[in-house]
């Protein structure tokens, strides 16, 4: 199993390696160039070109390329242009916020849709059923920054607004902790950062929770049509027993390889839902990076996504033979 | 009824039939396929799907390929028509060897040999007409010409039992048994000499296998086809084939005259599979020869004779561990592999 | 209320706090000093402060957090903008040869937040930092008549200048940076050291306590500040957050999860604001004007007639009143209205299309084709008017369309990226037509970049403008020390652009800021939102976060 | 029986209510027993002739208004009225189909799909929204752009006049979410038709010849997957100009990669297939066997795929006007509909809502057609 | 013959979808004695694999067993008993064993899970002794190593061993009852004999009543001791081994033995049945293999014959015009040579 994950991880390094080069191209290919945020009436063009070669932007794009790639290479992420700051700094700060985020609602998504469809499946057909159903996709349907919003706008702001609004459903609109977080004691600070968490993940979460459950509810109706489980029902087992036992893990199976391609997609939505509850995230980063032609914090935050897909699909995979005996790697 | 697709076929048989000799000669046919693990495609193992194979069909006959599931009948039935090629080995094919084919020689090969499948549901594409089907096959070839197409269409269902109005109608409006039907006009579409039937009637029940192995001696008479017929059922090569070829863990054991096969089998493997095939007229009496053990994997095959794990031959011995016995001619135009006989 | 404000803007130069500031300083008197200390203030910004470190940092935000909050300035500027002083006890000039010696006296007893004192060697470090081409110290311009500082004794340093009027400007906004810190650092690694995200020292009212990015910078109380700058302030903690999302800051704020919502944005949040008791809106005028640059090179721009019939055309009120919500002054020039050369009895050109008409008729631009645009020769009266992404700006954008459509211009809009709207405008070749962009100017100004023919191919010069009496008016301006000397120069300056209208001034910006009533004495005006944020206080009962 | 004889007896049949069904359409469907088909004809007439009826004047200025839109939706209304009457009248007169023809799988499906009531239903709303997206200039006395006394009109509550109300500069609502639909459905339709194409031939080539090909095309997949779509999308749009164009290439040229897996797959499995074998013992050329054989099996899960990415990409739009990386304004589309009145969601919260609204209503329709379309596709569900 | 363990009367079982009533087992009858073999016969869709799922009441929605049907286990009457009974009779008193032992064994549990998860259910045996229990099993199945093999997964086991393994599940409650439905369709013919050799073994055993399912004459004459053909969701023909494929009577029987070919003797040409098994939901009127019937006249076409009796019957109006039996198969072969 180890050797199979280290085999993994060095396949991936062509993959990233693919995705670093083409964002580095893309990058550099668009107009504009760090500079131009200090094209301000008081910076001198003197000092732009300063800044330019202190940067190394004045050399051809293909020597840029092989510089980067060489301290890359060495583990050297390079400084911010816009944040002077060692990017790892950031990195560092940044990645366990996304993690926080991205793994609350993953948890979120899968249980909640997980047990969302197998209750649909057993009830297929039942008002049940087709209510869960129907609310799936309207919660599918909604983009996750209005989801947010309206999010804040019901549970934050005039939650604080409506004196008869039960305090408990009154949840913070932004920011990972309160200001005082510092000042709390153990149990506080755990139960304020879950505070914070819970519309953002909401928001993040509760539409791939849909999807979740209507893969579930496929998949295990697609189980459940098994010989498998005829067998287990000839056996005399009870219905808890065949659903629990014997639907479920197989059911699990597709659901499991929706991990994988599920992360990439929350980091997506994480972008979106970041700005909205101001959450200080790898999707910020990666967009202010963006814009402010921030090419080395570009460059290292498309491949820490790309590296989190990967280690996401490893795991996904890994979870796979974790469930299904028949795959062994080795 | 002396329809169209006869005459032409008898008169392109006798321009063809120059060569004398068998019309499929197979020698040391071999096929591996690699085992590839991980990501890195790094070959692990081979399959050895078949390993070895010789023999030849002569010009009308049919030579049956009797196996258990995974012996290689049905790698050997492929290879025979070059759809997939061999590790090792030639097919030689009315005294041409098929690998020197370039395009144009296969296509005039794939006009020459033909397959039917064993799936009626999987072998038949589910979008296109059976009309379509015959249609793109008789243009592909130019054996249509224009306006005659539809004619030989109908002439084509109507050789197999099916009726003209069929050509409009999709595979999944047809039975098992009807498919198989139209699977075999398919086949028939380019005019063959060699058909390779790859256990047509194993998917179907009895009643309509009945029919089916009836249509095809009825065809092999009426456009005198030679046929390769694969199949796991000893009971219908009885019925249908000239000779029979035994294979086990992709070599052939045994090749005979079919009723002296069924007289009196000489490897101790035919013996055994043909004592186990049941038979409603013989009743709970018969003495089964009991097997023990499962077929070893192909993918790792016992040293000397495949069979030796598992033969109930009193006479087993360390010679048969250890030497891969070779396919010998004995008596009577039989040839067995074994070291014991 | 807020409209009378604003209207009076131009004579208050300063502004605080709404009506209610009486009522308030009779509470203020009831709550005795010594309980005016504790409790913590959460600022919150649409935008992350980049840096503390002022050789790195450009943007606005940080500058106020350096001047007020972190470090301590040389001189800050009275309520009236004149100079007073601060680090600097007190300060001499005296002529040379070249022009002037210009000698500040320290203050003993600031120190470094690391208790260091802070001495002459800091600033004599940091101006040669400024100097020194490697540092790319972003404002090094400054600095530009400045040759160079002497160190006399550790609390007295002078700087030989070249003479020009507000000289003493730049200490305003320049913190002395930490020499024993930074001194060992290249100057070319100086924009990217630590100490301007993870560590700074400073030595100002607060210390720096944590900076998390993307959220927040925290920062404490430095009781250890001179009691003669104001001693230690009453806040315990300043924390300024980072909320891009222009409901969540307006929810927090409602919520009392922050204290101060710097610059509402967009300003139709104001009237939730008005509307809540417990919070309040102040109104800031700014250095900013927005305005739409017509290209001169273009000949559709060509004809200063043609300028003027747009900007006739164009209802600059209502943009103003609909995309600002009322918060803005309609302009009239480059001069913003704090500013003591600012143009008072100019009347800003007013919103008359039919006027605009004729303006376009007389300069030879009619609809021939009858298909609602006009043309003249072989052009048509169609351009392609830019902005970056900002809703403010697009809404501009759509409402001078459809202005413009009733004068028989047709306009392309085109939402640019940035950067590359950037690299654009400052091109050589200046390919665009007109974009919609903002300016922020400053106390002392100098608009020679903008509209000077020798900058004709400089990177500000978008309007491509030239005229030799501006010419000639903006040299003199930059000499004179002499205001009532300067004054009908800068009048007639407002003058001739306003008949030329290189730019269509839209109107100067006015900046609302939104707070919680509890919090006490804040003093917002043109100098900085936070400029008095060492004065600031909670009342006692209403303070949170306490531990 | 000849045909001849066969249809005189139709037509004798149909004799009697031939003249009232040539006035209303549907009634020969609904004669017939066939009650949804005869009730939605009847509706969609009713509904056009509703159209004519309260706007005539606008139907009318089409002639004055020189305005392509005007006469694409004249062009609807008359080409649906004639349509409906069209259907109806062959139902009635038309000659009943004859058995012999084979039924083909896509028949089949389609009879499947119309069991499943809710998919209908989706289908019922996207007809709808594609009907009142084309005839928008008859359907509001609005123009979606037109800017009119702001003073007087700005952020109007929903009313009779103003069903969606105005937003920030006295635009309606309404008009804008109906012309936003435009621009909405077109970046969808355009986007998904680059992506499913490129992704079909992507596949199919790539699973068909495997190998070094498979491989290559494979890993520039993994490399597309592997990078979370939001952000590629933003990084190319962001940095090449946000516009219709730049979003629809980039969309379509960024979500092919997961419809080429979804053929890859189908593909793997059906080069095993036996009628794939027959078609290479056959002697088919390869490109035969891909287009004619393979590809037609694989439009199932592809239109599937190309229903679903519809409903997504407007989601993803909207995601994108939220960052102010897609279509600009005043163009309306729903994302920066959204966007504009996102501003003012507390003091008028309708701009915002409806185009939301109208986004959920309809992704979910498309939903729902992708998910009757993958019921009725579903080849495990027949033989 | 002792009293019957199971009895099956009138069973129907309607699958009621939208396109109609699929009538899969329309009234069959059938009683089965403690260590008897009963073979049921007949081709795919004759309904014989409804049927055995219908006794243990694994019938998914549609489908339904139709109010009059009585299924009795000794006395017990199956079809009135509540669910829960119901799951204490299936694996305990009543097993059953599938055609597919490669999708009947749950791929991600242990093979020794799956078998003592009976006996935790149904005997409440601790896991010890379950897993105790259930190596005793895969011993008694002739499995080698079986402590071994307890933690091995089905895709670990070969066709054969699950096949053994699904015997050595359904038997861990000792059964009275083991339904085989098609247990070595799957297999090799050799593999096929060991499974056979095992059944019988373990039958003579046990002593157990065993139900065998197949459509191949050859297995069901080796095995059953008694025989029901089925057709059309019908019994056509009941009776000995002996006596069915001895003396057929019912056409279909008859047809069906002479289309099959033998391994024992090569026939001139094979018999047909024409045309192929109508569907399920528009079963012919009348006698429903008339459509295929050599014999068939006006009556077969109108009239419903009834089967009577249970211990050798034909479901056919030759029974009561025996002297309408000429020509027949011989002539449907000759006919079709031409």
């Amino acid at each position: 199993m180890t050797a199979y994950i280290v085999r993994r991880l060095i396949q991936a390094i062509p993959l990233l390696l693919g995705i670093v080069t083409l964002v580095f191209v893309i990058v550099h290919a668009a107009p504009g160039d760090p500079t131009a945020m200090y094209v301000h009436p008081s910076v001198s063009p003197e000092v732009i070109e300063q800044m330019r070669e202190n940067w190394g932007l004045d050399r051809p794009i293909h020597i840029q390329y092989l510089r980067w790639l060489r301290s890359f290479l060495t583990g050297d992420l390079g400084v911010s242009l816009t944040q002077n700051r060692p990017i790892v700094s950031i990195l560092a700060e940044r990645i366990p916020n996304t993690l926080i985020l991205s793994g609350t609602s993953l948890v979120l998504i899968f249980a909640i849709g997980i047990a969302i469809g197998i209750v649909q499946a057993v009830r297929q057909h039942s008002t049940l059923d087709h209510t869960l159903t129907l609310s799936a996709l309207f919660i599918y349907s909604m983009p996750s920054f209005w989801l947010g919003l309206m999010l804040i706008l019901v549970f934050a702001h005039k939650a604080h607004l409506l004196d008869w609004w039960p305090a408990a459903l009154t949840f913070p609109a932004s920011g990972m902790t309160s200001v005082d977080y510092d000042l709390m004691s153990g149990w506080g600070k755990l139960g304020d950062r879950l505070h914070h968490l819970v519309l953002p993940s909401i928001a993040l979460g509760v539409a791939s929770a849909a999807s979740v459950a209507r893969y579930m509810r496929s998949s295990m109706l697609e189980v459940i049509r098994q010989d498998y489980i005829r067998t287990a029902r000839a056996k005399g087992l009870p219905e808890r027993t065949v659903i629990l036992k014997h639907a479920l893990k197989n059911a699990l199976l597709p659901i499991i390889t929706l991990l994988g391609l599920y992360l990439p997609f929350l980091f997506s939505g994480a972008v979106l839902v970041e700005y909205v509850f101001a959450w200080p995230g790898m999707g910020r980063t990666i967009v202010d990076a963006i814009s402010q032609r921030d090419y080395p914090l570009v460059m290292a935050t498309s491949f820490i996504f790309a590296v989190m897909v990967v280690i996401a699909n490893l795991i996904a995979d890994i979870l796979y033979a974790v469930v299904d005996p028949r795959i062994r790697y080795e | 009824m002396a329809s169209d697709i006869d005459r032409r076929a008898s008169a392109e048989r006798s321009a063809a039939g120059t060569t004398h000799g068998p019309l499929v000669l197979v020698e040391g046919l071999v096929k591996h396929f690699p085992i590839r693990t991980g990501l890195l495609g790094r070959e692990a193992g081979r399959v050895h799907a078949v390993d070895g194979v010789s023999f030849e069909i002569q010009r009308g006959e049919t030579l049956a390929l009797v196996g258990e599931s995974g012996c290689g009948k049905t790698t050997t039935g492929r290879l025979l028509l070059w759809l997939l090629e061999p590790t090792a080995g030639r097919v030689v094919f009315d005294g041409q060897d098929v690998s020197s084919f370039d395009r144009l020689g296969l296509r005039a090969f794939r006009r020459r040999a033909q397959i039917i499948f064993q799936d009626p549901f999987g072998s038949l594409n589910p979008r296109m007409t059976v009309g379509s089907v015959l249609r793109e096959v008789l243009q592909v070839h130019g054996i249509a010409r224009r306006g005659t197409a539809e004619r030989q269409i109908s002439e084509l269902l109507d050789a197999v039992g099916l009726h003209a109005d069929d050509a409009s109608k999709y595979p999944h409006e047809f039975s098992g048994g009807q498919r198989q039907r139209i699977g075999i006009a398919r086949a028939l579409a380019v005019q063959p000499e060699f058909v390779v039937a790859d256990e047509p009637v194993s998917a179907l029940d009895v009643s309509v296998q009945a029919q089916v192995l009836n249509l095809l001696v009825d065809l092999q008479r009426r456009f005198s086809l030679t046929y390769l017929f694969i199949t796991h059922d000893l009971s219908v090569v009885r019925q249908i084939a000239d000779r029979v070829a035994v294979m086990y863990l992709g070599r052939v054991v045994e090749l005979r005259d079919c009723e002296a096969l069924f007289q009196g089998p000489l490897h101790p493997y035919t013996q055994a599979l043909l004592s186990a095939v049941p038979d409603p007229e013989a009743g709970t009496d018969r003495q089964r020869i009991a097997l023990s053990g499962e077929v070893a994997s192909p993918a790792n095959p016992p040293p000397g004779c495949p069979f030796h794990p598992r033969c109930p031959h009193p006479g087993k011995d360390e010679t048969c561990s250890c030497v891969v016995p070779p396919l010998r001619a004995l008596n009577g135009g039989a040839q067995a592999a074994c070291h014991k006989i | 209320m807020r409209r009378a404000l604003i209207g009076s803007m131009g004579v208050a130069l300063l502004s605080a706090g709404c009506g209610e500031g009486g009522e308030r300083a009779q509470v203020a008197d009831v709550v005795p000093d010594s309980l005016r200390y504790g409790g913590t203030v959460v600022v919150a910004y649409m935008a992350e402060p980049s840096s503390m470190n002022q050789f790195a940092s450009v943007d606005e935000n940080a500058r106020e957090l350096q001047n007020f909050v972190l470090f301590t300035t040389l001189i800050q500027y009275d309520e009236n903008l004149q100079p007073a002083p601060y680090l600097a006890e007190r300060w001499d000039t005296a002529a040379t040869i070249e022009g002037l010696a210009l000698t500040f006296h320290l203050r003993d007893g600031v120190r470094w937040h690391d208790g260091a004192p802070t001495t002459a060697h800091d600033f004599k470090f940091t101006f040669d930092r400024i100097k020194d081409p490697r540092t790319g110290f972003p404002s090094a311009s400054l600095l530009a008549l400045y040759d160079s500082a002497v160190v006399r004794d550790s609390f007295t340093i002078i700087f030989y200048l070249k003479r020009h009027p507000g000289f003493l400007d730049p200490w305003r906004r320049i913190s002395p940076v930490p020499e024993h810190i930074l001194g060992d650092v290249p100057p070319a690694r100086l924009q990217q050291h630590p100490f301007g995200t993870e560590s700074p020292v400073g030595n100002g009212p607060f210390r720096f306590v944590e900076h998390r990015s993307g959220d927040r910078w925290v920062f404490e109380a430095n009781p250890d500040f001179p009691e003669s700058l104001g001693g230690r302030p009453y806040l315990d903690r300043l924390v300024y957050r980072v909320i891009e999302e222009p409901t969540t800051r307006l929810s927090e704020l409602l919520a009392g999860e922050v204290d101060v919502y710097l610059s509402i944005e967009p300003p139709q949040q104001v009237s939730e604001i008005e509307a809540n008791p417990a919070v309040q809106v102040v109104s800031l005028p700014t250095l900013r004007y927005t305005f739409i640059n017509w290209n001169g090179r273009r000949p559709l721009f060509q004809d200063a007639r043609v300028r003027r019939a747009l900007t006739l055309a164009i209802n600059r009120e209502q943009i103003v009143q609909t995309v600002r919500n009322g918060l803005g002054v309609v302009a009239k020039g480059p001069v913003p209205p704090f500013h003591w050369a600012y143009h008072r009895e100019l009347e800003p050109l007013p919103y008359n299309p039919d006027s605009a008409r004729a303006l376009l008729e007389a300069a030879g631009w009619v609809d021939r084709d009858g298909d609602g645009i006009r043309e003249r020769d072989v052009y048509r009266a169609s351009f392609e008017l830019r902005t970056n992404p900002n809703p403010t700006r697009e809404d501009i954008m759509t409402l001078v369309q459809a202005d413009l459509r009733k004068v028989g211009f047709e306009v392309r809009l085109r939402v640019q990226e940035a950067q590359s709207l950037r690299r654009d405008i400052t091109s050589r070749e200046r390919p665009f037509d007109a974009f919609v962009l903002g300016w922020g100017t400053d106390f002392r100004l100098d608009d020679r970049i903008l509209f000077a023919c020798s900058q004709f191919d400089g990177p500000f010069q978008w309007a491509s403008y030239c005229n030799p009496r501006v010419d000639e008016l903006l040299d003199q301006v930059t000499r004179l020390e002499d205001r009532s000397q300067a004054l009908p120069l800068w009048q007639e300056y407002q003058e001739i652009l306003q008949w030329e209208q290189p730019y269509t001034f839209l109107y100067y910006d006015v900046r609302p800021n939104g707070l919680r009533t509890r919090l006490r004495d804040v003093q917002m005006d043109i100098r900085g939102a936070l400029q008095n944020v060492k004065d600031w206080w909670v009342e006692p009962t209403a303070r949170r976060f306490t531990p | 029986m000849n045909e001849a004889s066969g249809r005189a007896e139709d037509r004798a049949d149909g004799g009697r209510a031939l003249t009232a069904a040539a006035f209303i359409p549907g009634l020969a469907h609904l004669r017939r027993g066939r009650r949804r088909a005869g009730l939605s004809l009847l509706g969609l007439a009713l509904a056009m002739l509703a159209v004519l009826a309260f706007s005539f004047d606008r139907v009318a200025s089409t002639f004055t208004a020189g305005r392509v839109d005007y006469w694409v939706a004249m062009l609807t209304l008359a080409g649906t009225l004639a349509a409906a009457w069209g259907v109806s009248l062959r139902a009635e007169w038309g000659r009943p189909r004859q058995r012999a023809e084979g039924t083909s799988q896509w028949a089949i499906a389609w009879r499947e799909f119309n069991r499943n009531r809710v998919a209908v239903l989706g289908l019922f709303l996207m007809c709808g929204l594609y009907l009142a997206t084309l005839l928008a200039p008859y359907l509001t006395s609005y123009e979606p752009n037109a800017i009119g006394d702001i003073a007087a009109t700005r952020h109007l509550p929903p009313s009779l006049d103003h069903l969606m109300g105005t937003d920030k500069f006295g635009r309606d609502v309404f008009t804008r979410v109906l012309y936003g639909a435009r621009i909405s459905l077109s970046i969808g339709f355009v986007a998904v038709s680059i992506s499913v194409t490129l992704g079909t031939v992507v596949g199919a080539v790539s699973g068909y010849f495997g190998g070094a090909v498979d491989t290559v095309l494979m890993r520039f997949v993994d490399m597309l997957i592997s990078f979370p779509r939001l952000v590629l999308l933003i990084t190319v749009i962001a940095l090449f100009e946000p516009s219709i164009f730049t979003v629809i290439v980039v969309l379509g040229l960024t979500l092919w990669p997961a419809t080429a897996r979804i053929v890859r797959g189908e593909v793997l499995s059906l080069r095993e297939r036996e009628f794939v074998e027959a078609a290479r013992a056959l002697g088919l050329a390869s490109p035969r066997i891909i287009f004619r054989h393979i590809v037609p099996n694989v439009l199932g899960p592809v239109i599937v795929a190309a229903t679903l990415g519809l409903g997504n990409i407007i989601l993803i739009e909207a995601g994108l006007s939220f960052l102010g990386l897609s279509v600009q304004p005043p163009t309306p589309s729903w994302g920066n509909i959204i966007d504009g009145g996102r501003e003012y969601l507390v003091q008028a919260w309708w701009v915002s809502t409806f185009p939301g609204l109208a986004i959920v209503v309809t992704v979910v329709a498309f939903n729902l057609i992708g998910d009757g379309l993958r019921d009725a596709l579903d080849p495990r569900l027949r033989i | 013959m002792s009293a019957p363990l199971l009895r099956v009367e009138n069973l129907r079982t309607y699958f009621h979808t939208a396109e109609g009533v699929v009538r899969a087992v329309d009234g069959v009858s059938f009683t089965l004695g403690p260590g008897e073999t009963l073979g049921i016969v007949g081709e795919s869709g004759c309904g014989k694999t409804v049927a055995c799922l219908s006794i243990l009441r694994l019938i998914d929605p549609p489908g339904r067993i139709e109010p009059d049907s009585r299924i009795s286990l000794r006395d017990r009457d199956l079809t009135a008993a509540s669910e829960g009974e119901m799951r204490s009779v299936r694996g305990n008193e009543i097993s059953m064993i599938f055609q597919e032992p490669m999708t009947s064994l749950n791929p991600v549990w242990t093979i020794g899970d799956q078998i003592a998860e009976a006996l935790r259910t149904h005997r409440s045996a601790r896991p010890a002794e379950a897993r105790r229990r259930a190596a005793e099993m895969l011993r008694l199945v002739g499995i080698p190593n079986p402590e071994q093999r307890l933690d091995e997964y089905p895709h670990q086991f070969s066709g054969g061993m699950r096949q053994r393994a699904m015997i050595a599940m359904a038997l861990a409650c000792d059964p009275s009852v083991l339904i085989a439905d098609e247990p070595t369709t799957a297999l090799d013919v050799t593999i096929q004999a060991e499974i056979l050799d095992l059944l019988a073994r373990l039958q003579e055993q046990l002593g157990m009543g065993l139900i065998f399912v197949s459509h191949d004459l050859g297995i069901i004459a080796q095995i059953a001791d008694r025989v029901i053909v089925m057709y059309a969701g019908q019994v056509v023909e009941s009776g000995t081994a002996d006596e069915l494929f001895g003396r057929p009577r019912h056409p279909y029987s008859e047809g069906l033995l002479r289309a099959t070919p033998r391994v024992g003797r090569r026939m001139r040409r094979l018999s047909v049945i024409p045309g192929s098994v109508a569907s399920p939901k528009r079963w012919p009127p009348g006698c429903r293999f008339h459509p295929r019937c050599p014999y068939a006249w006006s009556r077969c076409r109108e009239d419903v014959p009834p089967l009577p009796g249970e211990a050798r019957a034909s479901r056919c109006w030759l029974e009561e015009e025996p002297a309408r039996r000429t020509g027949g198969w011989d002539e449907l072969a000759l006919a079709e040579d031409h």
